[in-house]
């Protein structure tokens, strides 16, 4: 399989009033031609920065990359400049936003922000362009597409103006699409046709997908495979399959363990994880979870584990899969 | 990679009180003290605030320090350019304007505080009445509101300032302010109605009120304490406003009573002499104006970063 | 069954939105709940669902129908009296960052129902019972003089139940508790309200759109679809056997969090969005986006009926979907 | 939209009468009359029959009734101290001038004040930000008759090509309308800069930006545009301040305008000329209003009609 | 650049018109003789009219549309014989449009506002005041050619007055067919050396040569356009600029400065007219003449004059300004001389004097809050406050200081409201009764409510005598009364300083009236 994306080592900081916030802090994936790869976590662990670090989207200053490398078809894209990056985005890289309700222009017709893009990379006349923008807001059924196009966005519905959102980053064709957290605003019946969209679209234009959520349930229904990223490092990544039917890192079985089951009896208890993640302002020099980790142990405090692999497509960053850790983990679980 | 050397008992379980799920890493700060922390971040509003602090430490002692009085009139010394003995030169009359605009300032700066003071007042029951009564009623007092601020400013000042003139002397700097908060608490009025609508609504209020909260608890604990903020901002910039206008009033004639100074009487009196190639009469005076509006300006447009929590952090 | 504790009797709300236009947020709903348990109320969002929570109440003046606290009808209370049945209802609310004034610190917010009721003699014995409180929701004594931002989302909803425990209610509503909150620490928050009502027989009314976590933690649920209620029974019989065909399409759109069994499900897919509420018109309202619906659902809105026992829909075709002689016609 | 309108017809109609009666009370509780001349006194009998031509002998409620009544039909009636024009005669000649130096002003205002916030924001903490800064300070803080006064003593004197005061050509109109733009020209430029600063930070201009399109783009067509919203919905209160400052203005300049009028007939109590002036004046303004919020609404496809209020 | 260079790029035919350019600083209320209220508007209508005498290029006063005229022996009836000139319509003067516009004035509908200057006419108070009727006002035209007028009693300034402009004729058939002729440039009719061709409200006026006018060799210029600019700096900046060929209402400053420099554009025209406080008798220790004698030795006029008005003002140890001649052709200032001093010292004694005499200290007055009226003005400010000061080194005194506008400032003095007032007063004609007429207790103008009746006796002698030794014998002895009783303090006389460019010529100036434009020449 052809690797569209690799991102090696990828450290991003903000410099704030208080100091250095490390948002992301070395991280490593890579994406398929095709695939969708699932990027989950809690709150504020770094996923969409890493996501817009992709895009180079990120406000500079304050944010500034660290260190690492992103390359693009084997371009890296830290090394771009403005003008080579604008070439990319929207074209071969398409991103769409959490919240549809902000992710579009007020003020500005849905076709006109459909066509931006398109006028621009692929040096379409406006009426081809709009022509384009049609059968685009047709395949993401929008209905009454010609009409839809003069409207502004607060005519339209929530899920439509999602629907408007993929129908914008998609029009390009391009070959990666990131979604940050795309249903996340949406209610679960329009949440479902969304996602029922974009594995359509998908299919058909062979692109492929990051996907960022913490729902799992979308996960299980969408992905691949999945990365688990907690406090600017990731933890545990693998397929879909794996990681729901054998997690080995603590964090994401409490993550899975959280979420009520349908089979699942009232007089159990959820499992919670107690306490907060950890404050990126001062990352913890170990291993980020290890405040609120039922089986730490002393090592895990000052040192952060490196990737263990279960398979070649699994592996996990904890020192339980060390093998001096074996009783202990068991002796913890009991 | 660093390299470690593993023991067994690093693989020991780690105790649960060398891990504090529920610690709190940044220092407690307190509202004001956090507001406080992040004005003196912004430089420019700190500046403004210097310069502000300086000038009012000078506009009480200032007055004092040049030797001569501002009121003393002195014949041969008449429109003296500033040298060693008059810092700012002398007006027509051969007074020092060390003094008198030093005084001006004080007076200004009175005017301009006064103003802002009462508008805050008038803004602040006026507003908050509005907010917090029924649609009806506030649908009333805002078309009170609007009807007042719809009569044009200068002619209620001047109308004003005629009015009240007849009370006789000394009640110049009343009127000046009078006239100049007469139309000026709408803005402010407006401000706070906004504030305590949007504050009504807030989930904090809904709770209180879920408790079994009345209105005034829920104007006094939770509505009055959030608005402070951008009241204090518009505070900040009405008292730079009322300056203004009064310079702008002395210009009409509607000054502050000679022989005190203001700065916009200084800088209408310098006019007079313009004609005449001398402008460090106008100059003094304006930029001082200039300076007085920079920091209230700085200092509120900081004051608005310091405390818009959307920044914060 | 016992008496009900919470008997919602046809309760209406209706905003006026100006131009003569109204917006029917809750238009007849009815239900009973009863001492200890917790009764979930779902539906998309829009729906009435924190509209229907707040005129319960009484926090909105309602626009019809009645209340009946311990048999007690609350809507005809004088506010002397509702404010002594206000320390029986309480509310958390769904965001947990907005709900806390910023001004105040963790001690002042969690004594603020006890100082509007004047529930203490001395100020250590409200100090003592925040602290207490503080200790109940798993928070402690040092957190007492901070401010609420600077505690995670989860720990602010943690003092957001501690405020409403302090006057010991009979009945909470919980507005979306968790919705705002990362799946980690949607489980604390969860777990803790379970033990609190184990502990001290709180009734819960809980609001959510997780429809997961609402089986979870409910006796009962309610389904909501704009305004008014389409289907109520216990969770596991809901979950189970939804009748409703909005409930099934609900049903099926939570995604599950297991790949193996989301992929093989079978979707029911809906066609477009939730309706706007205002001035609805007097059918069914689920008319517009209904695979099931035939003519009649065009004409009167169905009656809200027990189809089996404990099982109450709002359909015209509950009989034939029961009995499955209804299929899809879209 | 004819409903709405209709709505704010009567509104209007509704302030006004207000305006009219508080001025109309006002005005006459001030003391001093209108045929009071500089250079001598009037004996008492000239001055009966000079308050008996313009009905002021007639008690206060019931000029007030026939005011109300010539107002109905747009009749301001005669100015007390000028024979030669009428008040409707008046606004009538010194409207336009106003108008033509406020228009011109505001565009000014409009087209410079946004563009300078625009730029401080775009460069913000950089050189053209603390430029922008110092050109808002000195339009906000230096008063208008200093400016008007500098721009005559400095500008006009050595440029041959501006006249120094007075009205008739274009090239009469640039300092005036200048000095009057310079204060909105600065609030403006502060409030875009602030403005643009927060819709930079909005997900929409992310959307933009990861279109691909250019950074002038992204400013132009995204960010501007919804920047410019608060400034619009100023617009109102800018142009009533703006009425104000006229009268500075066109004193200093010798503009034939009606912002003399604000003062000089309060000063003379020209009471028909000041209630002219007034009503007019309410009249303008509220029409301003209402057209900034047509104008808000087509800038701003979000607002509607329904919703009442600006 | 000078202004003919300005003038004469700017239009062809401007190179040979000549158009003399300046500022007018009040746009005028109207421009119908008896509607005229100030120097704004009369300076204009003094252009475009003429009365029965007029003032030629000398400055003298000669006939003007009368031809000749005769004076009986007792002084009171005046007949004139009209020469023959033309309104600018065509239509030939008459005595019955004098007859007629003496009489519009006077009726009491056209509520002329300074009706007053006619009340020497015989029946001409009644009719105006309501007591009489017009056919009883002795103006009558006994032909087209000839009027006679008989006045109340001899009067011997009368003619002067007929050069007023309350005195000027109108077009009757124009006045009676269109109340509103004045309006408009295209309507409006009158009889002197220029026509009104274009009037741009609050903006500029356009004069320009009247061909018909029967004098118009002497009218040099072919037009004037007159600027109406309020701003004294402005219109300053214009003249300076060169765009004024004259300008009358220059600031202090800069006649200060032009002074010092002994510029040649400045001129002092001499002005007949006083500068003085009203002390109110009726508020105590004000009452007292030795308090108000202690606060006008207290004034220090030289300085005044010499630093704070500085356009070459008169210090006024009198009320009757110079420049008005006595029976012997002497100067009625010189003859009766200074009439109160400069002495701080004796000043100060006074004071005490009078405080002590109506039980007050010092303390007592300053509690008292008294404070100086002055309307609205760069220059009143300018010179209360340095008299505030002299007031407060030499007796120890604070006076505040409070300014209003005219309007109320009249109000104020009528009902008594006041402490000390600022007043002025310009004369009307060349005789010191414009004066001292102010006082007489009957007066309309008597601020002070001044009421002596040896004064009024000696007031109505003058007024009644034909003898002029003796008239100017009793006006003497009146001001010497007056400034013992010191109701008003004199603070200086009047000049009217004003500008002209070199290259102007033929501009003069007569005391009673705004520099006289209508014989300028431009010379290149
Ligand atoms: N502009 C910024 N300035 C300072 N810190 C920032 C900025 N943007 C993000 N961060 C910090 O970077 C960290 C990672 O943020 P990020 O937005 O990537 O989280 P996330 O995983 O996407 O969370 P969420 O699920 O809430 O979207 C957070 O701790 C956040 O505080
Ligand atoms: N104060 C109000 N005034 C006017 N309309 C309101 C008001 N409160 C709620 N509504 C409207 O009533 C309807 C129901 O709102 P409600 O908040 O009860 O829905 P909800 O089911 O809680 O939705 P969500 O899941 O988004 O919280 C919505 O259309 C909402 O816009
Ligand atoms: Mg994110
Ligand atoms: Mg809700």
């Amino acid at each position: 399989m052809e690797k569209l994306l690799e991102v090696k080592d990828l450290a991003v900081s903000f410099q704030t009033f208080f100091g250095e916030v490390e948002a992301v802090r070395g991280v490593s994936f890579h994406v398929n031609k095709g695939e969708t790869v699932a990027l989950v976590g809690e709150s504020g662990c770094g996923k969409s920065v890493t996501a817009s670090s992709i895009m180079q989207l990120l406000p500079m200053p304050p944010a500034f990359y660290k260190r690492g490398q992103i390359l693009f078809e084997g371009e890296d894209i830290v090394q771009k400049s403005e003008k080579e990056m604008q070439k990319i985005r929207g074209n071969k890289i398409s991103m769409i936003f959490q919240d549809p309700m902000t992710s579009l222009n007020p003020t500005m017709r849905i076709g006109n922000q459909i066509v931006e893009g398109l006028i621009k990379h692929q040096k379409l006349s406006k009426t081809e362009a709009e022509k384009k923008a049609i059968e685009m807001l047709n395949l993401v059924s929008v209905p009454q597409p010609e009409k839809r196009i003069r409207q502004y966005p607060h005519e339209f519905s929530g899920g439509m103006r999602q629907r408007a959102m993929i129908a914008l980053a998609m029009v390009s064709n391009p070959e990666l699409l990131i979604a940050d957290e795309p249903t996340t605003a949406l209610d679960v019946t329009v949440q479902a046709q969304i996602l029922d969209l974009m594995k359509q679209i998908q299919d058909k234009l062979g692109t492929s997908i990051i996907l960022i959520t913490h729902d799992l349930g979308v996960v299980a229904d969408m992905c691949d495979r999945v990365i688990v990223m907690y406090g600017g490092q990731l933890m545990e990544e693998g397929t879909v399959y794996e990681i729901f039917k054998n997690p080995k890192h603590p964090y994401t079985r409490k993550l899975l363990g959280s979420v009520p089951r349908l089979d699942m009896s009232r007089s159990e208890m959820l499992h919670s994880i107690e306490g907060t993640p950890p404050d990126l302002y001062k990352p913890p020099k170990g291993c980020p979870f290890y405040d609120r980790c039922d089986e730490a142990m002393i090592i895990c405090k000052d040192h952060m584990p490196q990737r263990d692999y279960h398979t070649d497509t699994h592996y996990s960053c904890c020192w339980l899969n060390h093998p001096m850790a074996k009783g202990v983990a068991e002796g913890s679980e009991a | 990679m660093e390299q470690v050397t593993y023991t067994k008992d690093m693989f020991k379980k780690a105790p649960k009180d060398s891990r504090n799920a529920e610690q709190i890493k940044r220092p407690t700060i307190k509202y004001w003290a956090d507001v406080w922390r992040r004005l003196k971040l912004n430089k420019l509003a700190m500046v403004g605030l210097i310069i502000l602090i300086l000038m009012g430490i000078m506009s009480l002692i200032g007055p004092g320090l040049s030797g001569h009085n501002y009121y003393e009139q002195d014949y041969s010394q008449v429109n003296v350019r500033p040298n060693n003995e008059f810092w700012f030169g002398t007006d027509e009359l051969g007074r020092d304007l060390f003094s008198r605009v030093w005084l001006g300032t004080r007076y200004s700066l009175l005017i301009g505080i006064a103003a802002a003071l009462i508008d805050f007042g008038i803004g602040v029951i006026y507003g908050g009445i509005a907010g917090m009564a029924s649609r009806k009623v506030d649908a009333v007092m805002m078309r009170i509101a609007e009807v007042v601020y719809s009569i044009p400013y200068m002619l209620v000042v001047v109308l004003i300032s005629v009015v009240f003139s007849t009370a006789g002397s000394g009640t110049s700097m009343f009127v000046l302010i009078l006239a100049m908060t007469i139309t000026g608490w709408v803005p402010m009025a407006n401000l706070v109605r906004g504030q305590v609508l949007q504050l009504k609504e807030s989930e904090y209020s809904l709770a209180s009120e879920s408790l079994g909260a009345t209105s005034g608890w829920i104007l006094k604990k939770h509505i009055i304490p959030n608005t402070l903020g951008p009241i204090l901002v518009n505070v900040t910039l009405t008292i730079p406003r009322a300056i203004f206008s009064e310079a702008t009033l002395s210009f009409m004639g509607l000054g502050l009573q000679p022989p005190s100074p203001s700065l916009g009487t200084l800088a209408n009196d310098g006019l007079a002499v313009m004609p005449i190639g001398l402008f460090y009469q106008i100059l003094i005076p304006s930029i001082f104006i200039s300076l007085i509006m920079f920091s209230f300006n700085v200092l509120g447009d900081g004051l608005r970063d310091a405390l818009d929590p959307r920044l914060r952090k | 069954m016992a008496e009900p504790l919470i008997s919602v009797r046809n309760v209406k709300k209706y905003f006026d939105v100006g131009g003569g236009k109204t917006l029917k947020a809750v238009d007849g709903i009815s239900f009973d709940i009863y001492p200890g348990e917790t009764f979930g109320l779902v539906g998309e969002s829009g729906c009435g669902k924190s509209t229907a929570g707040r005129t319960i109440i009484r926090l909105y003046e309602p626009s019809g129908g009645q209340v009946l606290f311990n048999g007690k009808s609350v809507y005809d209370l004088s506010s002397r009296e509702m404010q002594e049945v206000r320390k029986d209802f309480q509310m958390i609310f769904q965001d947990p960052y907005a709900s806390l004034n910023p001004r105040m610190t963790v001690e002042d917010i969690i004594a603020e129902p006890l100082d509007i009721h004047k529930a203490y003699k001395s100020h250590a014995e409200r100090h003592n019972r925040v602290i207490e409180l503080l200790k109940l929701v798993g928070l402690n004594e040092e957190h007492a003089s901070r401010f609420p931002h600077e505690f995670s989302g989860g720990q602010r909803q943690r003092i957001g139940i501690a405020r409403a425990l302090a006057l010991n209610p009979k009945f909470i509503v919980c507005d979306e508790p968790i919705s705002a909150l990362d799946v980690s620490i949607q489980a604390q928050v969860v777990n803790l309200l379970k033990e609190l009502q184990e502990e001290m027989g709180i009734t819960y009314l809980f609001i959510a759109h997780d429809l997961s976590m609402v089986r979870y933690i409910s006796d009962r649920v309610g389904v909501m679809y704009l305004g008014h209620m389409m289907e109520l029974a216990k969770s596991e019989e809901l979950y189970e056997n939804p009748i409703h065909p909005y409930t099934k399409a609900l049903l099926s759109a939570i995604p599950i969090p297991d790949p193996e069994v989301q992929r093989s499900r079978h979707r029911i897919m809906l066609e477009g969005d939730v309706p706007s509420p205002i001035d609805p018109a007097d059918t069914c309202r689920f008319v517009d986006r209904c695979p099931y619906a035939i003519e009649q659902c065009k004409g009167k809105a169905p009656e809200f009926t027990e189809i089996v026992k404990d099982h109450y829909v709002a359909c015209h075709r509950a009989k034939d979907i029961l009995e499955g002689k209804a299929k899809p016609t879209k | 939209m004819t409903k709405y309108i209709l709505k704010r017809f009567t509104m209007a109609i509704v302030t006004i009468w207000a305006i009219i009666t508080i001025t109309f009370f006002l005005m006459h509780s001030v003391p001093g009359n209108p045929f009071a001349t500089e250079s001598r006194k009037i004996p008492e009998n000239i001055m009966e029959n000079l308050m008996k031509k313009y009905g002021l002998d007639k008690p206060k409620s019931e000029q007030y009734m026939m005011y109300l009544k010539n107002i109905a039909r747009f009749d301001f009636g005669e100015s007390m101290k000028s024979n030669t024009e009428t008040v409707n005669e008046m606004i009538a000649r010194g409207f336009p001038v106003s108008a033509h130096l406020g228009v011109q002003a505001i565009l000014i205002a409009l087209i410079l004040g946004p563009a300078l916030g625009a730029i401080a924001a775009l460069y913000q903490n950089k050189t053209p930000d603390y430029i922008s800064m110092i050109i808002s300070i000195i339009g906000v803080s230096v008063p208008s008759f200093v400016m008007g006064s500098f721009l005559i003593q400095f500008v006009a004197r050595n440029v041959d090509w501006l006249p120094i005061g007075g009205w008739g050509e274009f090239r009469h109109t640039i300092l005036p309308s200048f000095a009057l733009a310079m204060m909105p020209l600065a609030q403006f430029a502060r409030l875009m800069r602030s403005s643009m600063l927060e819709v930079l930070n909005q997900d929409y201009i992310k959307t933009a930006k990861s279109k691909g399109i250019t950074r002038t783009a992204v400013i132009m067509k995204h960010a501007v545009r919804n920047a410019i919203l608060p400034i619009v919905s100023m617009l109102g209160t800018t142009i009533s301040n703006l009425v104000a400052g006229s009268f500075v203005i066109e004193k200093i300049f010798g503009i034939p305008g009606l912002g003399m009028f604000f003062t000089t007939s309060v000063f003379n109590r020209d009471y028909t000329l000041i209630m002219g002036v007034t009503v007019f004046y309410a009249m303008v303004l509220i029409t301003m209003m209402l057209l900034v919020d047509i104008a808000y609404m087509l800038i701003d496809p979000r607002i509607r009609l329904t919703k009442e209020g600006r | 650049s000078s202004p003919a260079d300005e003038t004469g790029d700017e239009t062809d035919d401007a190179e040979t018109k000549k158009i003399l350019k300046t500022n007018n600083s009040s746009e005028p209320g109207s421009l119908d003789p008896p509607l005229a209220q100030g120097t704004h508007e009369s300076w204009i209508l003094e252009n475009v009219f003429e009365g029965l005498m007029t003032f030629d290029e000398k400055g003298e006063l000669v006939e003007g549309m009368a031809e000749k005229y005769e004076v009986s022996e007792d002084g009171l009836t005046y007949t004139f014989y009209l020469r023959d000139a033309k309104w600018t319509n065509g239509d030939p003067v008459t005595a019955h449009d004098f007859e007629y516009s003496w009489k519009r004035a006077l009726a009491p509908e056209t509520a002329a506002n300074y009706a007053s200057i006619l009340y020497y006419i015989k029946g001409a108070e009644a009719y105006n005041t309501g007591n009489g009727s017009a056919d009883d006002v002795a103006i009558k035209a006994l032909d087209d050619k000839t009027l006679e007028v008989t006045l109340e009693s001899p009067t011997a300034y009368f003619l002067e007055l007929t050069a007023f402009y309350t005195y000027f004729p109108v077009n009757k058939n124009v006045a009676e067919s269109n109340p509103d002729w004045a309006k408009d440039p295209s309507t409006y009719v009158s009889n002197g050396p220029f026509k009104l061709v274009e009037w741009k409200h609050n903006d500029q006026i356009v004069l320009e040569k009247n061909e018909n006018y029967y004098n118009a060799d002497k009218i040099k210029l072919d037009g004037i356009e007159l600027d109406i600019i309020e701003d004294q700096n402005t219109a300053w900046q214009k003249y300076e600029g060169g765009e004024y060929h004259i300008n009358v209402d220059v600031p202090t400053s800069v006649v200060a400065e032009l002074q010092a420099n002994n510029n040649p554009e400045l001129n002092i025209g001499l002005q007949v007219g006083t500068y003085y406080y009203n002390v109110n008798p009726a508020v105590k220790p004000f009452n007292n003449a030795k308090v108000r004698k202690a606060l006008s030795m207290a004034m220090d006029r030289e300085t005044i004059t010499k630093n704070i008005t500085q356009g070459g003002q008169i210090p006024a140890y009198g009320v009757v300004p110079p420049g008005l001649k006595d029976e012997s052709g002497k100067d009625f200032r010189e003859t009766v001389g200074s009439l109160t001093e400069y002495n701080p010292d004796e000043a100060k004694k006074l004071f005490e004097e009078g405080l002590k005499e109506e039980g007050m200290t010092v303390q007592d007055f300053n509690n008292a809050g008294f404070v100086l009226l002055y309307n609205t003005s760069e220059s009143h400010k300018k010179i209360a406050q340095a008299v505030q000061e002299m007031w407060r080194t030499t007796l120890g005194i604070e006076i505040g200081l409070e300014n209003v506008e005219f309007q109320v400032k009249l109000d104020r003095e009528q009902s008594g409201d006041y402490q000390i007032s600022r007043a002025g007063w310009i004369g009307d004609y060349m005789d010191p009764m414009t004066f001292l007429d102010l006082w007489w207790s009957d007066s309309a103008f008597n601020d002070v409510k001044y009421n002596n009746p040896e004064y009024d006796a000696l007031i109505q002698k003058a007024k009644t005598t034909t003898d002029q030794a003796e008239r100017m014998e009793a006006m003497r002895q009146a001001e010497k009364m007056l400034m013992e009783d010191m109701p008003v303090l004199p603070v200086y006389f009047y000049t009217q300083p004003y500008t002209v460019k070199p290259n102007v010529t033929g501009i003069i100036k007569v005391p009673v009236r705004y520099p006289i434009i209508t014989y300028a020449d431009i010379t290149d």
